[in-house]
């Protein structure tokens, strides 16, 4: 199943990438895409620890681990806003 | 009625009080917020502010909130206005501007928006400093600012 | 920093905002508010408002209030401005603008100043209505809004 | 022992007067001064009755009727105030 993963500010610097698309086993929930990138270890995992603060928005609207995940999802994830 | 806009161009206060009362003569009380570019940020100096969003979620998100406002308040009229991009100190960020017959809808309704704006809209500012650019980090009177309002809707 | 005026003439929110911001980049946040003539009050159609006032006390008043916040807030600049004479609907009564760090204090100490000067600022209001002149009548709601700043000192 | 009297809005019109010096036996304060323009009967003893609403300010202050008067004191009589 692929989704599209996007990230904004501190996030997009740290990992250099704007976007891309993921592929994740069926089911899948945010917690499984949040596993999955920080099997990539480095900053991924450095930056997504539990440790750290960061959010995530599916489809443009603010979700928590346990939101579930459909084919062509739109993904975000970002540091806590700042804006204001 | 709403009014939500993002752009890069500033804003008039005046101007924008001038349409909302132009056009509603029951409107009693108008409560605005304009927040500003500080010059100095956590003990750092700052020459400019950068602000990057995540614009299919701004509108969204901005939205959501105004309407969350006009289900606990009696409003007339909301005006939103968030800028982005290069920013300097003294210069103007967001606009919030409720219209109401009285003043006590208009206040609290403004205070909310902002909270909520503060914690759950996509924006994010990058400041450049004399020791080079960082990201400012999210305040935790923020969060709190933002949990007040759910705490007295569940009482 | 505090300017009071009592004036005749009408005010523009933008330019009090500007000339505001331009002196102080400390500036992070400004909350105003602005009262304006409806067209109906207590059910009744109004034409005209015309403000009276006690001048020798007004400034003093004003200058009380407008103390009192800046004595229980962070406050970096007040404004209010009030006008008198005769208005008509959709006009601006009254501006109180407010300057701090962070918007909290911003936003509380524009309400108070607010809530005060209903109360407490020798103003009065005279409608002309299709049934003729009256008086407008204190609202128990302004008592209240005003008192809740002195429990909340106490406490 | 004289002190100047002013009047404001409704009460201004009601007596059909904006101001007044007058003449107190000392020592006086505000209830003496009310009691006084109460003497006068109609629209005094109406409007300054207890069961109606009204303020008092002594040199520009707001003042309680226990408030002391000196001679040449300021002391306006006005409705509840309505501005803002």
């Amino acid at each position: 199943m692929m989704v599209s993963v996007l990230y904004f500010a501190s996030l997009r610097e740290l990992f250099g990438l704007e976007n891309e698309q993921l592929v994740l086993p069926v089911p899948a929930d945010v917690s499984a895409l949040i596993a999955a990138l920080r099997a990539r270890g480095g900053a991924w995992s450095d930056a997504l620890g539990t440790d750290r603060r960061w959010r995530v928005a599916v489809n443009q609207e603010l979700a928590t681990m346990d939101t579930k995940l459909n084919v062509g999802d739109e993904v975000a994830i970002f540091p806590p806003v700042t804006g204001g | 009625m709403t009014t939500i806009r993002i752009q890069n161009q500033d804003f008039d206060l005046g101007a924008e009080l001038n349409a909302m009362r132009a056009g509603n003569a029951k409107i009693g009380a108008v409560a605005s917020f304009v927040g500003l570019v500080r010059d100095v940020n956590d003990g750092a100096g700052v020459s400019t502010l950068t602000l990057e969003h995540y614009p299919a979620m701004t509108r969204k998100a901005l939205g959501g909130i105004v309407d969350e406002a006009c289900a606990r308040w009696e409003l007339i009229d909301v005006t939103v206005i968030h800028r982005v991009g290069e920013l300097r100190p003294t210069d103007q960020i967001v606009l919030v501007m409720v219209a109401s017959r009285h003043r006590g809808d208009a206040f609290q309704a403004c205070e909310f928006v902002m909270d909520y704006l503060k914690t759950q809209a996509p924006f994010w500012k990058k400041e450049s400093t004399p020791q080079g650019e960082r990201w400012v980090e999210a305040r935790e009177s923020d969060e709190l600012a933002s949990s007040r309002w759910r705490v007295e809707q569940d009482s």
